[in-house]
């Protein structure tokens, strides 16, 4: 379980995240939605230590990272899959699965992994920069599971991909749930956030203003887009 | 001495010439492809590895003892350097690598001086290098023979470590995307000192299978690190096939250019250079900028 | 001496931390309040840098001097004090600090500069500073020829003598094709033009040459060009590291089998780290410890027992420029510049070389020229040139004010 | 004659086609938008348009002028400034030397190795000019670096602005801003737009902005361009409720 | 800004020939004209981030040309020195349109090349050079029209202080300049940059050419200043040691550079009258004042003498929103 306590700080002197406070279970998806520039990458950034300057508390299964550099914070069990996926270019898809896997998987073994996302098995011995942009998500998704993470943090993983692409890529997000693992899903395609997410997060200038249940905010869904999400 | 044994026998100077440069040039290239930093101290961890082969070799009386004691001491050294004075510049300007780099050559080549005097120090490859062997009736030193058979094994040896470990899988990762490797729980400061060293060890390795040749003196790491410059240049900052063709490159126009050439021996490698990176700013095997 | 101690103070605070008593000081050099009637010389050499093993023979010789002469009393009742500042080998610095000396040390005397291209530079200022240089390394023809100055002696063998000598034994060898080899550089340029004009002279044959810059490191190609030329006998003309490098490739390559090597210069800062393979090497040599004169014998002597080891061409060459100003200032009772000029044109006197002449004309002191082989030798760890010809200096010297022959 | 007029863009790198073979033209005064989903490749046109990205194919008329091969900074002084999509400033100058600089560049003594004084008196007044049409006149000495998000989106309209191009174009203007900065944004630009007369090429994520500003759309998806016309007959079209307004919902 | 420090500097260099006797004059004269030398490179590397491995080209240049033209050509002292200058832009335009066609490390190991290059040739060109000897005994030619005067050792120091003087104006008013500033706006970000409309491949060209230009001044005072040159003022240790004096001094302040060059020369000829080790001692040195003055030595004295705390870092905004 993934818990953020009033987090501030950014970047260079402004303050991008003004308190940022939520938890995010285990076996769940929690979906961070928002306006672009209210802190959402922001969060997953200061969660994941790579921001300078940050206060706060983090914690993941009641240990607390915030802190930690960041390999150490990835070696306490939380996993990134960034903003425009950041494959290395000139490894193979094999070779980017064993950058983060320092032993044999436990729960995401090769064949789990390819049961998911079977294209990435085809491709193994290609490098990752002649992958399209679909298959490089998955090859991203895929080098975080391989880490064994408690959370799992997904920075706007439908960003350019076809709609096809991004339903199968909602059936994904959906199955990590099996694993009890934490899903932190940073999304600004309220649809896919929607059709994936246990629970709901509305991020504003860099505060969590809403938070509810999935079914909840279906119920409250016309007056939370109303007041936070649309302009 | 008919033309074909002058040629087969340049070629095999050029070839032993590029195994030497090949051990500074990739200590070079690896640093700079994942630090992104021009170290001007290497021509004097190049010669710290001279000395201490040459004194362990004394010591010893064996050669085989001398290489990696060379290359472990220098590799110790570019360790604890990368620990005390380049941990506190991560994400400061190159320039002040420069600097820093600078002043530990200063440092190292006046500690040297300080330590072992300065008389030139000699080691001798062991009896069964110590010969020739004759190539179409051209006697040609074993010991060069065996300078390329060590860059062979140098070279294909980096390769493997690159492309067969979990280490080098690592730095190549690093190299590419450092916050990226990071977050995927790679320590990248623990990396870049590992690298650093092995870039080092590759300095001091290479320094002592220079003594037999030139002997070990003050001043032997000056000239030798720009050419190792020109090569890394040349292949392409960061590239290791580049490297490796650099260094054939380079060694091959001095071979033949000091032959046919030789009022030109000062500039030829800096006309080279300047040829290969106007056609291509990025070396020949390197990414534009 | 306030000026050295208050910059002392100035530098005290960043010197005293980085090297608080970790780094020997060069004797003499800024030793607190100097006696009235202190002798002080400047030595602006080589510590550092390409030509540091030179320079290091430079150093250790000055000091064996000092020690000696003020054990007995210093010169003249006065005792002697070196100022040695490093150079690098770089002509700028050695101009600023030969300049240092004399303008704010009131040094008069220079000497133990390394590079010609230092002498040359210094040259011109000498009359200005109203000082006097005795050269003991500079090898340059032009220093007693075009470049000449009232103000410079030259108490060594030059480069153009060394190639004279080895010249006049090889005509009595049998090789009559012959290439060379030399450094890129002032000296090796003109040994290689005096050797090739005597040579031809002497109706043999120059077939080639070759000049190599300084630092070259793989001689490999400078090798196969000789091999290709295929002469009777290769002439060298190569100094320092570079000597070395090229001897041990040299044996490395076999080339003493198929051509006589023969040198213009002949080091124990070359043989020691070439090692057996030196041996049967011929050249000329400036100085070497075993000629058998009692002024070398007794220097030898005060050397081994100072160092553990024999002394190398340019502590001889050192030690006699010291004698001879020490033997100058003793005849001219005094140290003044005029004085001195004087004192040493045409001076006589028996140096560890033997019998030298200070000529008056170009200020070169003529000197014996001498052929030696290299050979092993028990009693000594490494092989050692033995001395196989003796030429009288009026068959070395150049005329007045030439460089060539 | 239109203002500017692109036929066949295209960009391709490797296999990807980010832009292909597209049409566009804008006449003068004309607010013109481009939207389409992320992607799309928006902003890989507009790099085309200003020659900061090299064409795979394709021609680019301004003011009947071929500027297709020319290098961005000549585009720039023939009256295309742009803002970029993620904040492109000088960081460490000043809000008014930031607009300074955009002033100077259009400027036949832009590279002047002497000072200018009377110049550099016309040039700063310009820039304070802009600053205060933008709303920042108050900020005119703080480090660009250290303004808001919002801020320093407007301080890139500004330096685009005081550059009186013929055309503007404007690479999400409104990106990061909250609402009332983006409500603010949109009066300014619209003022500001009627009082010059500028030609504005316009790409924007948040359709209000789009709605309130063009007066015509664009529509790219995956490179091409799948529909063009008013807002009215963009929101009707099939292809684009597909492709772009069905998925964000 | 207060007026005070600058009549202090110049009073301070006015009296220097009255309170310095011989042989500190010559050193003031030097750290003068090494301080011009590195500020020289400061216009290229603080202003424009170009880093020149090889700006001991220029600087050599300008020194043979000025001795060449004096001893060989017999032209008065100042002509000798606008001479150089002269010919040193000349011989950067072309070399500049070359190495300003690469950026970063490609830039500065082509003008590396090129400064070896001119080494190459001084060395080998030995009838007009002097090759590895160099040319001693330069004259001062005072010339026709009366100018002993800068011929002394006072009078060089004097026409020195008024060179570089006015080439330290000059720098500031290039710096004050649009293209100086369109060149700052080069360096914080080039695609901005091009985009207002800066070509920046002209403006770094013209940086180039006129760094060198400086360059070659220095070059040419040295010749005049020690009356000799050799090859190795074009060897690449000599590029080194400038650079080294400009980080160690301050980039992007002009005045940084002079302190950088005066500290050098003081340490190294100072330490090394001091010690043989000099150089241990020298490199230490560089290496903390790396690590404790990340703003060189003007960035630390400035901010001691304003009291003031370090200006807010700032960082250029992350790509992420």
């Amino acid at each position: 379980m993934l818990a953020v306590e009033r987090l501030e700080g950014g970047y260079g002197t402004g303050r991008v995240l003004q308190g940022v406070t939520f938890t995010a279970p285990r076996g769940a998806v929690t979906a961070i939605v928002g306006r672009n520039g209210m802190g959402k990458t922001t969060t997953l950034r200061a969660v994941m230590g790579m921001l300078p300057a940050v206060t706060g508390a983090v914690a993941v299964g009641g240990r607390a990272i915030l802190g930690l550099p960041v390999h150490e914070v990835a070696r306490a069990g939380v996993a990134y899959v960034p903003e425009g996926r950041q494959i290395f270019p000139k490894l193979t898809v094999a070779e980017n699965l064993q950058v983060g896997q320092r032993v044999p998987s436990r729960l995401w073994p090769q064949d789990r992994i390819f049961a998911l996302m079977p294209n990435l098995r085809e491709r193994l011995g290609n490098d990752g920069r002649t992958l399209s942009g679909g298959e490089q998500q998955m090859l991203a998704i895929a080098r975080a599971l391989v880490t064994d993470p408690a959370v799992l943090l997904l920075d706007e993983p439908s960003q350019g991909l076809a709609p096809l692409i991004v339903q199968q890529l909602a059936g994904i997000v959906r199955r990590l749930r099996e694993v009890d693992v934490a899903v932190v899903l940073v999304e600004q395609n309220l649809g896919l956030a929607r059709a994936v997410a246990d629970q709901m997060l509305v991020m504003v200038k860099g505060e969590v203003v809403y938070a509810a249940s999935a079914e909840r905010f279906r119920e409250e869904e016309a007056s939370v887009r109303a007041q936070w999400l649309t302009p | 001495m008919d033309q074909t044994a002058l040629f087969v026998v340049q070629g095999l100077n050029a070839l032993a010439l590029s195994a030497l440069l090949l051990f500074i040039a990739l200590g070079l290239t690896l640093v700079f492809g994942i630090m992104r930093i021009v170290n001007f101290a290497h021509g004097a961890v190049y010669m710290l590895g001279a000395y201490v082969g040459a004194t362990a070799g004394q010591a010893t009386g064996s050669f085989w003892l001398a290489i990696p004691a060379a290359a472990v001491a220098a590799a110790l050294l570019g360790w604890l350097f990368e620990r005390l004075a380049f941990r506190p510049l991560y994400g400061r300007e190159g320039t002040a690598f420069l600097l820093v780099t600078f002043g530990l050559a200063l440092c190292l080549t006046e500690a040297i001086r300080l330590t072992w005097g300065a008389d030139a120090r000699r080691l001798e490859p062991p009896e069964f290098l110590g010969g020739v062997v004759f190539v179409l009736d051209e006697p040609f030193p074993s010991y060069r023979l065996f300078l390329i058979a060590a860059g062979i094994v140098a070279a294909g040896g980096l390769w493997l470590v690159l492309h067969r470990t979990r280490l080098g899988l690592l730095i190549r990762a690093v190299s590419q995307n450092p916050a990226m490797a990071g977050a995927l729980g790679v320590d990248v400061r623990l990396l870049r000192g590992a690298v650093f060293a092995i870039g080092c060890g590759l300095a001091g390795a290479g320094g002592v299978l220079a003594v037999p040749l030139i002997t070990a003196y003050v001043g032997m790491g000056a000239s030798v690190v720009i050419d190792a410059f020109v090569v890394v240049m040349i292949g392409g900052m960061g590239s290791f096939v580049g490297t490796v063709a650099g260094s054939a490159l380079v060694a091959a126009t001095q071979t033949f250019g000091n032959f046919y050439l030789p009022e030109m021996a000062l500039g030829i490698t800096y006309a080279l250079m300047i040829v290969v990176l106007l056609l291509r700013p990025g070396g020949l095997f390197g990414e534009e900028e | 001496m306030t000026n050295r101690l208050s910059r002392r103070r100035l530098l005290g605070a960043t010197a005293a931390t980085a090297a608080a008593g970790l780094l020997p000081l060069p004797a003499f050099h800024g030793s607190a309040r100097a006696q009235a009637g202190t002798l002080r010389l400047g030595v602006p050499t080589a510590v550092t840098g390409t030509w540091a093993p030179l320079g290091a023979q430079v150093v250790r010789t000055s000091r064996l001097f000092a020690k000696t002469v003020n054990a007995e009393g210093g010169i003249d009742g006065r005792k002697v004090e070196f100022l040695i500042e490093d150079t690098q080998g770089v002509p700028a610095n050695c101009l600023r600090k030969a300049q240092e000396m004399v303008e704010r040390e009131k040094v008069n005397i220079l000497l133990g500069l390394m590079a010609s291209s230092e002498a040359l530079a210094v040259m011109p200022k000498l009359a200005e500073w109203n000082a006097l240089f005795i050269s003991s390394i500079n090898g340059a023809g032009s220093m007693t020829a075009e470049a000449y100055v009232p103000n410079m002696f030259r108490a060594n063998t030059s480069g153009p003598m060394g190639a004279r000598a080895i010249a006049l034994w090889l005509e009595d060898q049998p090789a009559t094709e012959f290439f060379s080899l030399s450094l890129d550089y002032a000296w090796g340029h003109s040994s290689v033009e005096v050797f090739e004009k005597l040579i031809t002279g002497m109706g043999k044959k120059a077939i080639g040459k070759v000049f190599a810059p300084v630092g070259t490191k793989d001689y490999s190609t400078y090798i196969a060009r000789v091999r290709q030329a295929n002469p009777q006998a290769l002439y060298v003309a190569l100094t320092g590291d570079d000597g070395t490098a090229f001897l041990r490739q040299a044996a490395q390559y076999r080339l003493g089998e198929k051509v006589q090597i023969v040198t213009e210069l002949v080091d124990l800062l070359n043989v020691k780290p070439v090692g057996e393979s030196a041996v049967g090497l011929v050249g000329s040599s400036r100085y070497t410890f075993a000629y058998d004169t009692p002024a070398n014998v007794d220097f030898v002597k005060r050397f081994t027992a100072e160092y553990g080891e024999v002394p190398d061409t340019f502590d001889g060459e050192h030690w006699q420029s010291l004698q001879l100003l020490a033997a100058a200032i003793r005849k001219a009772g005094s140290t003044d510049t005029k004085a001195l000029i004087q004192a040493l044109e045409g001076m006589e006197l028996t140096s560890v070389k033997g019998p030298i002449k200070v000529r008056a004309c170009d200020h070169q002191a003529e000197q014996q020229g001498f052929v030696v082989r290299v050979e092993k030798r028990d009693g000594y760890p490494h092989p050692i040139p033995v001395v196989i010809k003796t030429y009288p200096a009026a068959r070395v010297t150049p005329e007045c004010r030439k460089a060539s022959y | 004659m239109p203002l500017l007029e692109c036929t066949g863009l295209s960009r391709a790198w490797g296999a990807v086609r980010a832009v292909d073979g597209v049409d566009i033209a804008v006449e003068a005064g004309e607010v013109r938008a481009v939207i389409g989903p992320n992607g799309a490749g928006k902003t890989t046109l507009f790099n085309l348009i200003t020659g900061a990205v090299p064409k795979t194919a394709g021609r680019v008329v301004f003011r009947g002028e071929d500027v297709s091969r020319l290098p961005p900074h000549a585009v720039a002084r023939r009256g295309i400034a742009r803002t970029f999509q993620v904040t492109a400033l000088f960081p460490r100058l000043t809000a008014l030397e930031n607009v300074r600089l955009g002033a100077q560049a259009v400027r036949p003594d832009a590279m002047r190795p002497l000072p200018v004084g009377a110049a550099a008196a016309a040039t700063t007044e310009a820039a304070r000019a802009a600053l205060a049409r933008v709303g920042l006149a108050g900020l005119a000495d703080v480090a660009a670096g250290v303004l808001s998000h919002g801020d320093q989106r407007l301080l890139e309209v500004a330096m685009a602005l005081v550059q009186r191009p013929a055309l503007l174009i404007l690479d999400e203007p409104t990106q990061g801003m909250s609402v009332e900065e983006t409500q603010h944004t949109v009066a300014l630009l619209g003022r500001v737009l009627a009082a010059e007369g500028t030609a504005v090429l316009l790409v924007e994520h948040d359709l209000q902005v789009v709605f309130a500003l063009a007066r015509r759309i664009t529509v790219l998806h995956r490179g091409r361009r799948i529909a063009e016309g008013t807002p009215a007959e963009v929101r009707a079209d099939a292809a684009v409720r597909d492709a772009y307004l069905g998925n964000l919902d | 800004m207060s007026r005070l420090p600058w009549l202090a500097g110049i009073a301070a260099l006015a009296a220097a020939p009255i309170a310095l006797a011989g042989f500190h004059l010559g050193l003031l004269t030097e750290v003068l004209i090494l301080g011009l030398f590195a500020m020289s490179l400061d216009l290229q590397l603080g202003y424009a981030r170009m880093v020149s491995f090889g700006h001991a080209g220029p600087y050599g240049v300008g020194a043979f040309a000025a001795a060449l033209l004096m001893a060989k050509a017999g032209w008065p002292l100042p002509c000798a020195l606008a001479g150089a200058v002269a010919i040193t832009a000349v011989v950067a335009v072309p070399v500049g349109w070359l190495c300003c066609r690469a950026g970063g490390v490609a830039f500065a190991m082509l003008t590396l090349a090129f400064a070896q290059l001119a080494y190459a040739v001084a060395y080998k060109w030995q009838s007009l050079t002097g090759g590895s000897d160099g040319l001693a005994g330069v004259p001062r030619v005072a010339g026709p029209f009366g100018l002993e005067l800068f011929t002394g050792r006072v009078g060089y120091y004097a026409l020195t202080v008024a060179l570089v003087g006015s080439a330290l104006l000059a720098a500031r008013a290039f710096v004050a300049s649009p293209m100086g500033r369109a060149l700052v706006a080069v360096r914080e970000n080039e695609a901005r940059a091009e985009a207002l409309g800066f070509d920046p491949r002209r403006l770094r060209l013209a940086a180039f050419v006129l760094s060198n230009a400086l360059a070659g001044l220095a070059g040419a005072l040295y010749a005049g200043h020690v009356l000799f040159v050799s090859p190795e003022l074009l060897l690449w240790t000599v590029s080194g040691h400038v650079l080294v004096m400009v980080i160690l001094g301050g980039t992007g302040t002009l005045f940084g550079p002079f302190l950088g060059a005066a500290a050098f020369l003081m340490l190294e000829h100072e330490v090394s009258a001091l010690t043989e080790s000099w150089a241990l001692i020298l490199g230490f040195i560089f290496i903390v004042t790396v690590i404790v003055m990340p703003e060189g030595m003007w960035g630390l004295g400035a901010r001691l003498l304003r009291g003031a705390r370090r200006p807010p870092a700032v960082e250029p905004r992350h790509a992420a929103p």
